[in-house]
């Protein structure tokens, strides 16, 4: 029984550490390294609790089974153990405490205060299409085009019904609400594109309410900036 | 199904009675198509002032009336008319509602008998998980490969909408159903449940209800999802408006069936039967009915407001006039996550006897049990927030309702506790209820972990609306609660029909089952890691790979229902005859004959122990 | 499960091993039922005003008294306008609505109390003096104050006033946050006060034939438990709806 | 029931069962509506180029839904909503709108987008954006990011102002307003189109009815 506890346990381990970042979109922001850091923690810490109650059924499966039409004799008549009790009380407590510590603090950061100088973007969701508009600059645009390692503060709202704006690689999701803005923060850290994805039912053409982002280098990114049409 | 289910009992069959004693289900159909082509031709001629054949006061006034007629023609109006004019029932019109001497024919009437309503909810689990199954088939068929090439996407989007809500209302009367009513009076040791004609009522409510929620389909675009998201389901076409009316008419039948259930365990109990001597399938129910209780008002609620501002443009959800849709996710997740236990409760409830019985050996601490029980739901109605956590609202709360989502992990936990304690060093007997505990024990365990990774606000700020939470929640609804009432099924199969399961049928089905489980829900998990999110008509290539191998699953799953669907038709009447008791086991159900006679007990027995002594003495005089 | 069939067989004693459940069993067992009921209706009362505080709570834009519209003009004038002329609407104004009629709302919740004190009285006679008579005459009359009560319920609802909502495909009738509530509250007393009518009608009927009298009264408290029940509801209702509204 | 018997009902069930259930979805999958593609016509003039006309009606008693405007005559409609174009070439759209309008949601389709040179020919004037407070419908074409076949295209259909009267098929409208465009068709695949104008039903964006429901104000580019 141990070994099968062990071999399990390093399965999930194993799995814990080197699956998600294989697994998720290619992590492009401080936020998608905290989530995948986070999924591995927990991953690590939850395998000996699971391959604990694999290893007591398979156990209970190869020893204390009974085939045939005959009942069996009656088992031992163990109505209480407390110390078990206590035991598994105590431990699944102790790992929810730290799943809860790991994860408040984890929380902390990710709504971490914003920095001095944000970017600020306004997202628009609309059925069925996404619409970013950069403050200041009388710049609007279908696709979304973000500098590097430069914090970005996306102000969120929707045209007709409840949308959601998800960046895959960035780990940040937030709901568009209609005549309400709501606002996440995030800081892209690797050049490259990204897919935009809504994540709230939104009718007929939800699954095609999707769109392309891109991380540029500053410099790139003031050009694009100044490239794109002025409008009023 | 007449023959072995027949009352043994044959007492005079009593004689007269007038049209109220002809009503069954036909008449209720009838008196539904009646009534609601009454109310739509009064509502298209007086209410609706553009006069658009279909608008939505004219369709709210239709399922109304369809409902109506069918109370009517099943003669659910009987009881309250009679008490109004002071005619109450005399003994023998009891045993006529109760169905004596009536053959098959009690089956599709409003029969009080709760023998015969928990076969009509047995009939009725089946109708709506074969329903929803089927929708779940044409939905992986049609995400096989990526684009839209079976169904276009409105078509697909009704079947989303509509699979879920009929395999949430199928999975809430999956276990307590069936056995909350069938075997619950029989172990507390009563003749009937408190209320038998409420009973009847929530039995034919259901179908009533089930009824609207067909027809949805075939009336119009449902582009809300299950859970009725606002303000969208204000676009919705009148589909939407048979939907809500379905929910209200079905949280009706529930929080009457779960007064019925309460009162019955609390106040019906036969001499002896103590509280702390219950059986712990009966806590499980009562637990859960409690919860019901709490939470459908919420439901039935948001669903009203929905209708109305459908139909009289108040504003609610409508931000233009005040309103928001986080309104709508607030009410709907203070019922959806109690809703949830109360559909898990009862599942696991039911392992836990079985574990005892099939163990031989007694529930490993029954006080735990009972507070882990207690403890989920206590919690349960304290943590709706967690389904919100992406939308924007509050995000202040994020931490507390973080806190509140991970200590159910705890009493979760104790369910584990109870099981592998149970059968730890038992003599387990591998019969077909066995078999699928052992699948619910692998897979609730999935289904937890992953659990607890949503839970957590970093992760769920990615995970959120992703096919992730889909594969999670099917661990839990699939893997777990309908393993949990398959293994049920197989335990009190024989009580009902005097025969088993087909015992290798019932093996093949679970292999089909458990693999197919394994193998669509882990591709799931992966669709939703990669990025793919919920409720997607098509999908990028990137997702194609998973997405198949989902089908693939899900076409073994449909497979292993099958092989189940023909084992019960074919155990019912043939199966390999059964004894009273053919588990050995020690409550109160299989102490009486089978078939079950008609109120169960000549004598009322009087309890000196728990069922539980198993190795222990018995005291058998 | 250990049985012992052989002592004196059941509770009660009954020869028909029973059966017959004495009277005061099968009442505690309703009174279960219908405390549980009541139960039930609180969550939906405590659900219905946190959606009015709620709406109150979030004020959309500043709608929860007030919407974008048109007011003053039957709907017909503007169904013209549109489709039949093909014409274009004026800007739409912001028009702000008040609060709805205090006065309407606590008579409704008087005589819905009135009613409820009557009968919890009616009870009181009828199991001190066993004067069934009596009691149905009082039952009538309570029947008939909560009927009152439907109509001013029913005037009330036809006060909430209506705003004219034109979009480019759509025109309707629409309310502001604050009716809407409203609408909703008022609706659900409705409904209560409606079942209290029926039961009202029942006791009267059944203590005037006899089946509700000075030795079979259970009945009478079990609707005198929901009908005070109802009342209290209407009185939280109506303070909260009247003193919490305006938003300053 | 011995094995072998079991055996037998148990597969039997499951060819009984799936048989039943694949008739059902092919039942289905040919109930549902599909409408007749419209192919794009080669064009004479212009290698490597071909044309695709389109009409906006304010009903659907013109069009693809026949003289009986199918299920909802009095919605706005597309005349059709299955367009099949060739892989890689240039596509001249002309789209005669006939319907009036009003503000749109959000002016950013205003702009045309996405079109050779960005611009759009509109009764012979050759315009980057229109007024957005007088939008008839708008072409909104969108491919799916991640597929690597990405297509933005987009493009506003002024209101129709004239007042000289015509009729098609069973509808008699006004002289419609003429909006013509070209764009590039990249790699193979199907691209999903809808109009960004609010014309359906329901209070909030009035995107519901016409606008939510397949066939009227929406449909699908096959690139092949």
């Amino acid at each position: 029984m141990f070994w099968t506890w062990a071999v399990i346990t390093v399965a999930g381990v194993l799995v814990g550490i080197y699956a998600p970042s294989r697994l998720m979109p290619r992590s492009m922001s401080d936020n998608m390294h905290l989530t995948i850091l986070t999924m591995i923690v927990f991953t690590v810490a939850a395998a000996p609790v699971a391959a604990g109650v694999y290893a007591a059924a398979l156990h209970a499966l190869r020893h204390w089974t009974h085939k045939g039409d005959e009942v069996p004799a009656a088992g031992p008549a163990v109505r209480e153990n407390a110390t078990v009790v206590t035991t598994w009380l105590l431990v699944s407590t102790l790992l929810t405490v730290f799943l809860l510590i790991w994860g408040l603090g984890a929380l902390a950061v990710d709504n971490g205060s914003t920095g001095k100088n944000p970017l600020v973007i306004d997202v628009t969701g609309q059925q069925w299409v996404w619409s970013f508009s950069y403050p200041g600059t009388h710049v609007q645009s279908d696709q979304l085009y973000l500098p590097v390692n430069r914090e970005v503060e996306f102000r969120v709202t929707s045209e007709d019904v409840t949308h959601g704006f998800w960046i895959a690689n960035m780990g940040v999701q937030v709901d568009a609400n209609v005549g309400t803005i709501t606002t996440i923060h995030t800081t892209p850290d690797k050049l490259g594109t990204f897919d935009i994805r809504c994540t709230q039912f939104c009718g007929l053409n939800h699954a095609f309410m999707v769109t392309e982002g891109h991380v540029l280098t500053s410099s790139q990114f003031t050009s694009w900036l100044a490239s794109q049409p002025q409008r009023a | 199904m007449t023959t072995t289910l027949e009352a043994t009992k044959t007492a005079a069959i009593p004689q007269g009675g007038g049209l109220h004693r002809r009503l069954n289900m036909l008449t209720a159909m009838i008196g539904g198509a009646l009534f609601a082509w009454i109310f739509w031709f009064l509502a298209h001629h007086f209410l609706d002032p553009t006069s658009r054949t279909y608008s939505d006061e004219v369709t709210v006034s239709l399922t109304f009336g369809w409902i109506v007629g069918f109370w009517l023609g099943i003669g659910a109006f009987n009881a309250p008319f009679q008490w109004l004019v002071g005619r109450d029932n005399t003994r023998d019109d009891d045993l006529y509602l109760a169905g004596q001497g009536q053959g098959k024919a009690k089956y599709w009437k409003f029969t009080t008998d709760h023998k015969v309503v928990g076969v009509q909810y047995i009939i009725m689990t089946m109708v709506l998980l074969g329903a929803g199954g089927i929708l779940a088939m044409a939905i992986r068929t049609e995400l096989i490969i990526p684009g839209n090439h079976f169904v276009n996407q409105q078509v697909y989007n009704g079947f989303v909408a509509v699979h879920g809500m009929l395999m949430i209302l199928a999975l809430i009367v999956a276990v307590a159903g069936p056995w909350g009513n069938f075997v619950m009076p029989i172990m507390c040791g009563a003749r009937d449940m408190a209320f038998p004609r409420l009973n009847a009522l929530s039995l034919w409510t259901l179908v009533g209800a089930a009824a609207l929620l067909l027809t949805t389909l075939a009336v119009g675009s449902l582009t809300m999802g299950w859970v009725v998201l606002e303000p969208i389901a204000d676009q919705a076409g009148v589909g939407m408006d048979f939907f809500a009316m379905a929910i209200i008419v079905f949280t009706v039948s529930t929080t009457v069936a779960s007064v019925n259930v309460i009162c019955t365990a609390l106040t019906m109990r036969t001499k002896g039967m103590t509280l702390a001597r219950l059986p712990i399938f009966v806590w499980g129910v009562i637990i859960a009915a409690a919860l019901g209780l709490y939470a459908f008002p919420f439901f039935s609620l948001v669903e009203v407001l929905t209708m109305v501002d459908r139909t009289f443009s108040t504003s609610f959800f409508i931000a233009s006039g005040g309103g928001t849709g986080w309104l709508q996710a607030n009410l709907f997740w203070l019922m959806g996550h109690p809703e949830v236990y109360v559909i898990l409760l009862p599942s696991v409830a039911a392992l836990f006897e079985i574990s005892a019985v099939m163990a031989r050996k007694p529930v490993f601490s029954y006080r735990t049990a009972i507070a882990g029980m207690t403890g989920l739901a206590g919690l349960s109605i304290l943590v709706w927030a967690h389904h919100m956590f992406t939308t924007g609202w509050a995000p202040t709360l994020g931490g507390p309702f973080m806190l509140t989502t991970e200590l159910i992990s705890i009493p979760t936990g104790l369910f584990f506790l109870v099981l592998i304690g149970t059968l730890w060093r038992g003599n387990i007997w591998m019969k077909l209820p066995t078999v699928w505990m052992f699948g619910f024990i692998a897979n609730f365990i999935i289904a937890g972990i992953t659990g607890i990774y949503l839970s957590d606000i970093p992760i769920d700020n990615q995970l959120h609306g992703t096919m992730f939470v889909t594969a999670h929640f099917h661990y839990v609804f699939v893997g777990s609660v309908l393993f949990g009432a398959v293994s049920a099924l197989a335990f009190w199969f024989p009580k009902v029909t005097g025969r088993f399961l087909n015992e290798y049928m019932g093996r093949i089905s679970f292999w089909l089952t458990f693999i197919g489980v394994q193998v669509t829900f882990i591709a799931m998990f992966l669709s939703g890691l990669r990025g793919m999110p919920r409720r997607y008509s098509s999908y990028a290539m990137i997702f194609e790979h998973t997405n198949f191998i989902t089908t693939i699953g899900a076409y073994m799953i449909m497979a292993g229902m099958l092989v189940l669907l023909g084992a019960v038709i074919t155990s019912w009447n043939k199966g390999e005859p059964a004894g009273p008791n053919p588990w050995h086991a020690n409550s109160l159900e299989w102490m009486v004959p089978t078939p079950v006679p008609l109120e169960n007990f000549d004598v009322l027995p009087v309890i000196t122990e728990d069922p539980y002594n198993y190795g222990e003495e018995l005291v058998r005089s | 499960m250990s049985i012992d069939t052989h002592s004196e067989h059941d509770a009660h004693g009954a020869h028909d091993g029973g059966h017959h459940e004495p009277p005061e069993v099968v009442d505690g067992r309703q009174r279960m039922g219908i405390w549980l009921f009541i139960g039930g209706d609180m969550v939906g009362l405590s659900a219905l005003l946190f959606t009015y505080l709620y709406l109150r709570g979030v004020n959309t834009g500043g709608h929860w008294m007030q919407m974008l519209g048109y007011t003053g003009h039957p709907y017909s004038y503007y169904y013209n306008i549109l489709d039949v002329k093909g014409g274009s609407l004026p800007n739409p104004t912001m028009i702000h609505v008040g609060t709805l009629s205090a006065g309407l709302n606590w008579t409704v919740t008087a005589l819905t109390v009135v009613a409820a004190a009557i009968v919890w009285a009616a009870e009181r006679g009828l199991r001190a003096t066993k004067n069934a008579k009596s009691y149905s005459s009082l039952a009538a009359v309570a029947a008939v104050v909560t009927v009152v009560a439907i109509v001013f319920t029913v005037i009330q609802l036809r006060h909430i006033p209506q705003i004219f909502v034109a979009n480019n495909d759509s025109q309707v009738m629409a309310y502001t946050g604050y009716d809407s509530a409203m609408m909703a509250v008022i609706g659900s007393t409705l409904i209560h006060l409606c079942i209290l009518a029926f039961l009202g009608l029942g006791l009267t009927i059944r203590s005037s034939k006899g089946v509700i009298n000075g030795d079979k009264w259970y009945q009478a408290r079990l609707v005198r438990l929901f009908w005070v029940w109802v009342a209290c509801a209407s009185v939280i209702a109506s303070a909260l709806t009247t003193t919490i509204n305006t938003i300053h | 029931m011995n094995r072998s018997k079991s055996l037998g009902v148990a597969l039997a069930s499951v060819l009984l069962g799936g048989g039943a259930l694949a008739l059902a979805g092919f039942a289905l999958a040919s109930a549902t509506p599909h409408q007749a593609a419209l192919n794009c016509v080669p064009s004479q003039s212009a290698a490597n180029t071909c044309n695709l006309n389109l009409s906006t009606f304010p009903d659907s008693l013109a069009g693809e839904h026949g003289k009986t405007g199918g299920d909802h005559p009095d919605w706005v409609s597309y005349s059709n909503d299955n367009l099949v174009v060739p892989a890689n070439t240039t596509v001249n759209v002309t789209i005669d709108q006939y319907d009036s309008g009003g503000s749109l949601n959000n002016a950013f389709f205003d702009q045309v987008m996405g079109t050779i040179g960005g611009v759009a020919t509109i009764d012979g004037k050759t315009v980057s954006s229109v007024d957005p407070t007088n939008v008839g419908h708008t072409f909104t074409l969108r491919g799916i990011p991640g597929s690597g076949k990405t297509l933005f295209v987009s493009v506003p259909l002024p209101a129709d102002s004239n007042t000289q009267a015509v009729t098609i098929g069973e509808g008699s409208y006004t002289k419609p307003v003429v909006v013509q465009f070209s764009f590039k068709t990249g790699a193979k695949g199907v691209y999903e189109w809808n109009c960004e104008f609010p014309c359906g039903g329901g209070r909030e964006g009035q995107f519901g009815q016409a606008m939510s429901t397949y066939g009227y104000m929406s449909g699908t580019l096959t690139v092949n």
